[in-house]
């Protein structure tokens, strides 16, 4: 946009882990008054940038300026305290304490030195609400799904940055993923915001990996590609195919490939059958039937009931009522162990709290489901489990291509990766994917959703759950409809059927 | 350059630490012992310093062990001490009874009855831990507490002496000139390093560790694995319970392995294992328990005062944790040391610590 | 793309909210459970004991006559436990205080005005050192509290090996002073110890302070990012807790009128069995000091129904102990468990 | 005491069961248990309701023990000090509600002497003593000449016991044998076998020279005859030991000749305090300290005494 003074400035960013380099000499600027994208490949360093510059990690080589100011931040509330306001890719809050307290820690309202919880309470509420949320937020944060906490997060960084005296207000917004889990709506209202704060004068840096929003709501863009800078563009000047061969260093075309495909709808026996399955204060009774080889997507706004509808037929969640046949024989769904024996895998959308264990290894993370269903007294021969993991790893590009490596260590899209590896490697009946492209990239999001097909094609069913309205429909062979937790409409995919279609169909709720 | 870069590698070696400080501590009592490494044969077996702390150290060593398992599920077990007290002592009662105190099946069975009793209480550590979710710390000083009652209930509040030779090997006697508990402690620690390491019994232990709700969702059956590894543990602490009775020929209900579960708690963190559970290392563990007993010894032979023992042991728990920390070793010996930037990146980086794991442990 | 911005939302608040609350009382439930618990223990005893004086109110405030000290250490390392991290030097700073003060006054003719400050700041000095050590070089707080342990039992001993009675006036006169609450009386300990209750049940719910230690016992990393002084909490919350433990130690040299190194060994556990029994997690972020106050007061009742039966040889004596309480913490967990998962 | 209020009313105040809370330490050793049984089984000959209790070491514990006491009424508190200070509060409600205490095993320090009546019980500063003069007959007995290397193995490090055989072991020694005496090691054993066996065995690596070992207890002295004999030396021959209790064990191991002499402390203290709380009730006068009846034994009495020994 304008010339003037950038606000932030960082020039020569070096940040080095063990073994790896993941910033080699980053140049960034972020002027007032603008949106900036961060764009890049899962791994690319984008959320190593942005820890460097909250002081989350220590810097290993160049300088940072804000304001004119050579800064160096010890720690996140250093950068806090100097006007750096910042949502991290993985929701970081307090599970334990309620919504409102998470939006205010640090910066409660207090009258000489007392904390006054009415008006937290109040304003938290207000806050909440211009985001559109609808919650309580006197309940703890663990009682909402991870979108609602993705939201709070966010309020927490845009609304309160002007209090607590100490700072001059938020100068720098940074907001690392914050759309991973978000329903479109929901992302509308987070751009009316960011707009909002744009015009004031807030310098924001986003990172999204779904191009669509970029184009939508950024002015400009930095791209980084395997820890370098690739170069800085307005928006304006730079097209999507551009924009990804830039990040990828090649040009791609997979995305129509798959539109050819997606008419097929020979579909095979019944493999799953769920009648009257259900959970009270989760899910209303459902019925439900998988194919062999069909892709089931679900489709519902957030909060709908889709992640508990799938952890009802894994076994995760225990149900009140109802029963489940795979394969003809009814299993008992007291624990994920009876769903697992029975052919189904689970891939939760929540990786940090219900996925990777991160201290392991991406091979052992990745080989856990398969032992698991073995028995600990039989393991896997060492070539054989090597063999696999080695497979998986260059199936799904995993990067650091390191079996050895650890998974904590790993970036948010690559830990994605090794999850989905772990249940592929179980070759399931049933496979259900809760929002398994959540943070990664374009190139790998293609990847996954071409993996999906080819896995149908070969006789596996899969449930198909996403936040994007798209993604499940150009998958699915059906579209189980959700709305209040109740499962409303199952729509058979056609060429009559459209985003407008499903929206319609949950906003009227009527039955099929 | 390639030794700079072993030296590194060295260094970097989760054992490294551990090893260092036992060295120097053993080193530590040569001005006070002159012939302090020095081993000879003295009727028919070998006997020195270095005999008598592995002799001394098997009980630690074993209880050790098994308190690794239970910590790297993310439990603590505090009842292994009452339940080498229980051990010892059903053990000696059941001995002392026997007209010929030397018969071997006599022997073998009063063993079998001690450690059975042991692998009860660890079934019942492990029922209330993963079974009713109670917090380990607390369902495991229920035993702490009455186990000891039992004991000393078993022994009538007295110490049982017993006269049995074949008894006595185990923790006092001597075996192709060694003393017999080394090989108890090798067997048992190969046991469990196979057990762990050959099956998937360690990666799935580490899992349940490491974070308890994935374990659950990828179908580890974490109950069975949890109660699997109290009892282990109990069982451990049996062997110990043996070893101890054994070593003195008597059970003593009251003090038998009394505070010995602070001792193997520390020892498996000496070794390098996380209380939060994870990762664990049984070679650390043995490296750990081995610091203790050398640093018992030391206070012993050094001449310390008895009123500042404790001072001398905070004092070197102290210089062995900062030792081991990364954090600490940055910033003292950081600057000199030979690769200095490399170094800090590890620290600062928050551990991505399994914060949600324990939780939903205990909140089950 | 062309989402109607009408859509209607999810789950609407009515719906979510009885679900909240359930979920909120949820982690009040174990106090209650635990209040309701040690009403009908109480309840039991004056059934059972009802010729032997149980009944009298004396003996109820005698719960907290003789715990008043349980109940100040148990209250930090409630704050301890709720950070998330553990203290097990308790039972050792309270024992060197009192060796401490004893030496002080008697040995050394200081004046109770100036020792007692003194005690406490070497107290509160000590868990800073210990949080220093935790906070700054990750140490894991087991193991640091553990040397804690070792350390302060063996200053205890390097001052004297021997007992030191304390005969000055003023402590005379101060641990005689009785309270009268019009149906019994409450010894200067006891009433210290529920005033301390009172504050750091304030601290804990009405400061940022408080709060801060919520959120990082909640989960220490996200605390972090979210730009809380982690360390400053962190090494805050261990001093709190050597100060009370110092404070439990002068309440416990009040009580008992000497300095003796063998004083509270393994009073630690107590402490933090009373904490636990009071609903809180020991990973930390869930729990009230009010439930630790009946944690107290449940061991006190569970020894002194002990002492009132009256018969019990030492060995029954331990195993009593054991089954009371296991069978206080399974009734306490069947009842405080959620239906399903 | 409501109960026994009516039915004392009904018998006349003089034969009425005496009702005793005897609060004991803890049962931290074969010693105190014979201690525990000798007054359980003598209150029950004697025909008195004993309301026992076990402090479990722990001076608050026997504290609250003592006040349930008075506030059940009882005629007469005994008890066994955990620790010799702090006792002056909870005495002085015992008196205010007139009911008389009586010491067992070890003394008080109080500031107001009408706070317990009598002690029944010994000396362990003496019995430090004791064990000095003994030393000098064994030594004198196995015809040793030449320095005197002590070890000396402590009971746990505060415990009064501890400090006190300590004390008068080293009260002699400095008396009389000053130039020809010497402790060359001393640590503590925790006064158990496994605590006597290791320390012992490290004492040996780091002065092979010692040829006495002073314990504090017959437990410890058992220990480390064991780690004596591992070394290859004979206990009692080329190390004389001399221990304080008297336990049976540490008579087997006397009559085997591995202890030269034990210095008698004796549990059995029951009847002796019976006979004491019931002068006591009945308000007669009783001496301040009534000493246990307490002998020394040498090597060679130990096959006689022997057979004698209860625990
Ligand atoms: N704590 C760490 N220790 C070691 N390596 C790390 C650590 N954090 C990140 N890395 C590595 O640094 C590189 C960059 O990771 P980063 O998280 O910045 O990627 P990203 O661009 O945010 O990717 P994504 O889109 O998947 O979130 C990766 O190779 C990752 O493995
Ligand atoms: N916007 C919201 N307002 C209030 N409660 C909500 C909201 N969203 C979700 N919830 C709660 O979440 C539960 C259903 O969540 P679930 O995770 O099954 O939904 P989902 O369709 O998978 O949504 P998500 O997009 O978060 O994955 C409901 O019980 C409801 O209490
Ligand atoms: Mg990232
Ligand atoms: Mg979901």
């Amino acid at each position: 946009m304008a010339e003037p003074q950038p606000v932030l400035e960082m020039t020569g960013i070096v940040k080095e882990f063990p073994g790896v380099r993941a910033l080699s000499g980053v140049d960034f600027r972020l002027f007032p008054g603008e949106i900036h994208a961060l764009m890049g490949e899962n791994g690319a360093g984008k959320s190593t940038l942005i820890k460097v510059l909250t002081g989350v990690y220590s810097l290993d080589g160049g300088t940072i300026t804000l304001d004119g100011e050579s800064v160096r931040f010890g720690s996140p509330l250093q950068a806090q305290q100097a006007g750096i306001s910042t949502v991290y890719q993985e929701v970081n809050l307090c599970p334990n304490l309620s919504v409102a307290e998470n939006i205010f820690i640090g910066r409660e309202p207090t009258r000489a030195g007392r904390i006054q919880w009415k008006r937290m309470r109040k304003e938290a509420a207000e806050l909440v609400d211009r985001l559109g949320l609808d919650i309580d937020v006197a309940a703890p944060l663990s009682s909402y799904p991870l979108a609602v906490q993705q939201l709070v997060a966010i309020v927490r960084s845009v609304g309160t940055g002007d209090r607590d005296g100490a700072g001059s207000g938020t100068k720098v917004l940074v907001l690392d993923e914050p759309t991973s889990s978000l329903d479109r709506d929901e992302v509308l209202e987070l751009f009316r915001l960011m707009r909002q704060l744009r015009d004031e004068g807030v310098a924001i840096l986003f990172v999204s990996h779904f191009l669509d929003q970029i184009y939508e709501v950024c002015d400009r863009m930095t791209v980084l590609r395997n820890g370098t800078l690739v170069g800085e563009h307005l928006v304006r000047d730079l097209d999507q195919v551009g924009l990804i061969e830039l990040m990828i260093g090649k040009a791609l075309d997979q995305l129509e490939e798959l539109h050819e495909h997606q008419m097929r709808s020979d579909v095979g026996e019944t493999l799953v059958r769920a009648e009257g399955l259900g959970r009270t204060g989760g899910i209303t009774p459902f019925d439900l039937q998988i194919n062999k080889g069909e892709v089931l997507g679900l489709a519902g706004l957030l909060g709908s009931g889709r992640t508990e509808l799938a952890r009802l037929l894994f076994g995760a969640d225990q149900p009140d009522s109802g029963k489940v046949t795979i394969g003809g024989k009814q299993v008992s769904m007291s624990a994920p162990n009876d769903a697992i024996a029975a052919g189904v895998a689970f891939c939760s959308e929540n990786r940090k709290s219900e996925g990777l264990v991160p201290d392991l290894t991406v091979r052992e993370n990745i080989i856990l489901a398969l032992q698991a269903a073995r028995g600990w007294t039989r393991p896997i021969p060492a070539s054989q489990r090597d063999e696999l993991v080695a497979k998986y790893i260059k199936a799904l590009d995993i990067r650091p291509a390191d079996p050895e490596a650890r998974v904590g260590r790993l970036s948010g899209g690559n830990q994605q990766k090794v999850l989905l590896a772990r249940w592929l490697i179980t070759q399931p009946k049933l496979l259900i994917l809760d929002e398994p492209t959540r943070g990664i990239d374009i190139g790998a999001k293609t990847e996954i959703q071409k993996l999906v097909v080819s896995l149908s094609e070969d006789g596996m069913s899969v449930l198909y759950i996403a936040a994007e309205l798209e993604e499940v429909l150009r998958l699915s062979h059906t579209i189980g409809v959700l709305r209040d937790r109740r499962l409303v409409a199952r729509l058979t995919n056609g060429p009559e059927i459209t985003t407008s279609k499903i929206l319609e169909t949950i906003a009227s709720g009527e039955h099929q | 350059m390639t030794t700079t870069s072993r030296w590194r590698a060295l260094t970097h070696h989760h054992l490294f630490w551990p090893v260092a400080v036992l060295i120097a501590l053993l080193l530590v009592n040569v001005p006070f012992t002159p012939d302090f490494f020095s081993i000879n044969m003295t009727d028919g077996h070998l006997y020195g310093s270095l005999v008598s702390i592995v002799l001394f150290g098997s009980p630690l060593i074993l209880v050790a062990v098994g308190m690794t398992l239970v910590i790297a599920t993310g439990g603590i077990d505090l009842s292994v001490g009452a339940v080498v007290a229980i051990t010892g002592a059903l053990t000696c009662s059941y001995i002392s009874d026997q007209t010929d105190q030397n018969t071997l099946s006599a022997v073998f069975l009063a063993m079998g009855v001690g450690l059975v009793a042991a692998v009860v209480c660890g079934l019942w550590n492990g029922f209330l831990v993963a079974r009713m979710g109670i917090q380990p710390i607390i369902a495991t000083l229920i035993i702490m507490v009455a186990g000891r009652g039992v004991a000393q209930l078993i022994t009538d509040g007295q110490i049982i002496t017993v006269n049995s030779e074949p008894y006595k090997l185990i923790g006092g006697g001597y075996w192709l000139t060694l003393p017999f508990s080394i090989f108890v402690v090798a067997a048992v620690v190969a046991v469990t390093v196979a057990l762990t390491r050959r099956t998937a019994l360690g990666l799935l232990v580490e899992s349940v560790g490491g974070n308890a709700e994935a374990s659950r969702l990828v179908g580890i059956r974490s109950t069975r694995i949890k109660i699997m590894v109290y009892m282990f543990c109990a069982l451990c602490a049996g062997i110990a319970g043996l070893m101890i009775s054994s070593n003195t020929s008597a059970a003593d209900g009251n003090n038998a392995g009394l505070w010995i579960e602070l001792d193997a708690i520390l020892a498996v963190v000496i070794g390098g294992t996380s209380l939060l559970g994870g990762r664990f290392s049984i070679g650390g563990t043995v490296v750990g328990a081995l610091v203790i007993q050398t640093l018992t010894t030391t206070i012993y032979t050094i001449g310390v005062p008895t009123q500042t023992n404790l001072v001398f042991k905070a004092a070197v728990v102290i210089v062995v944790c900062l030792l081991q920390s990364p954090k600490f070793r940055a910033k003292v010996f950081g600057a000199k040391g030979p690769k200095g930037p490399r170094r800090d990146a590890a620290p600062v980086e928050p551990a991505p610590a399994p914060d949600a794991a324990p939780k939903m442990e205990v909140s089950r | 793309m062309s989402a109607t911005t009408q859509t209607p939302k999810a789950a609407p608040s009515g719906s979510t909210a009885p679900r909240a609350a359930r979920l909120l009382g949820d982690r009040r439930l174990p106090v209650l459970v635990t209040a309701a618990l040690f009403i009908a223990m109480y309840a039991g005893g004056l059934s059972r004991y009802q010729n032997y004086g149980f009944a009298e109110p004396q003996v109820f405030l005698n719960l907290f006559i003789d715990n008043g000290y349980l109940l100040v250490a148990a209250i930090g390392a409630t704050f301890v436990i709720l950070s998330g991290g553990i203290d097990l030097s308790v039972g050792s700073v309270i024992g060197f205080t009192t060796m401490f003060t004893a030496w002080l006054v008697e040995r050394q003719g200081l004046p109770l005005l100036l020792v007692v400050p003194l005690a406490l700041a070497v107290g509160a000095f000590g868990g800073f050192l210990m949080g220093y050590v935790i906070h700054n070089f990750e140490i894991q707080p087991f193991i640091v509290t553990l040397a804690g342990l070792f350390l302060f039992r063996g200053l205890c001993l390097v001052i004297s090996k021997e007992s030191i009675s304390i005969n000055d006036a003023s402590v005379g006169t101060l641990a005689q002073t009785r309270v009268s609450l019009g149906m019994g009386d409450l010894s200067i300990g006891a009433v210290v110890a529920l005033v301390v209750l009172a504050v750091a049940a304030y601290v804990l719910h009405y400061t940022r302070f408080g709060r801060r230690v919520y959120a990082i016992g909640g989960n220490e990393q996200s605390a972090l990012l979210m730009g809380l002084p982690l360390g400053g909490t962190k090494i805050a919350v261990y001093t709190v807790s050597g100060f009370c433990s110092a404070l439990a130690g002068l309440l416990f040299m009040l009580y008992i009128q000497s300095g003796d190194p063998l004083h509270a060994v393994g009073m630690e556990l107590d402490a933090i069995a009373a904490v636990v029994i009071g609903g809180t997690l020991l990973t930390g972020g869930s729990g009230y000091v009010l439930g630790t106050l009946f944690g107290v007061l449940v061991l006190g009742l569970i020894k002194s129904v002990i002492t009132f039966e009256g018969t019990l040889s030492s060995w029954w004596t331990k195993i009593a102990t054991g089954v009371l309480l296991c069978a206080f913490i399974l009734i306490q967990r069947t009842m405080t468990a959620r239906r399903k998962t | 005491a409501k109960e026994d209020g009516s039915s004392a009313a009904a018998a006349g105040s003089g034969s009425k069961a005496i009702t005793l809370g005897f609060s004991q330490v803890g049962s931290e050793s074969g010693w105190r248990t014979a201690n525990s049984d000798s007054v359980k089984s003598a209150a029950k000959e004697a025909g008195y309701t004993l309301k026992f209790s076990d402090a479990q070491q722990k001076q608050e514990n026997q504290i609250s023990a003592i006040r349930n006491y008075i506030a059940q009424k009882v005629d007469v508190i005994a008890f066994s000090p955990v620790v010799v200070t702090g006792w002056d509060a909870v005495l002085k409600e015992a008196k205010a509600a007139k009911i008389p205490v009586v010491l067992t095993d070890r003394s008080v320090e109080t500031s107001d002497d009408s706070l317990y009546v009598t002690l029944v019980g010994s000396d362990f500063t003496d019995e430090g003593r004791r064990a000095a003069k003994i030393l000098e007959k064994v030594l004198e007995k196995a015809g040793h000449k030449g320095a005197v290397k002590i070890a000396q193995l402590e009971g746990t490090t505060g415990a009064a016991p501890a400090i006190e055989r300590a004390k008068g072991f080293k009260e002699v020694m400095e008396a009389d044998h000053a130039d020809d005496w010497k402790v060359v090691v001393s640590q503590t054993g925790d006064f158990t076998r496994a605590g006597g066996k290791q320390v012992m065995a490290a004492f040996l690596q780091s002065n092979p020279d010692i040829n006495v070992l002073f314990a504090h207890n017959d437990d410890m002295a058992i220990g480390a005859i064991q780690s004596i004999e591992a070394a290859g030396k004979k206990p009692g021959k080329d190390i004389l030991i001399v221990s304080i209790d008297g336990v049976k064990d540490g008579f087997v191991a006397m009559s085997e000749g591995k202890i030269n002499a034990i210095v008698e402390c004796n549990p059995l203290l029951g009847p002796q305090l019976m006979e004491v709380v019931k002068k006591v009730k009945d308000g007669e006068t009783v001496e301040r300290w009534i000493k246990t009846k307490e002998s020394d034994f040498m090597q060679d009495q130990a096959k006689d005494a022997l057979p004698t020994r209860k625990y």
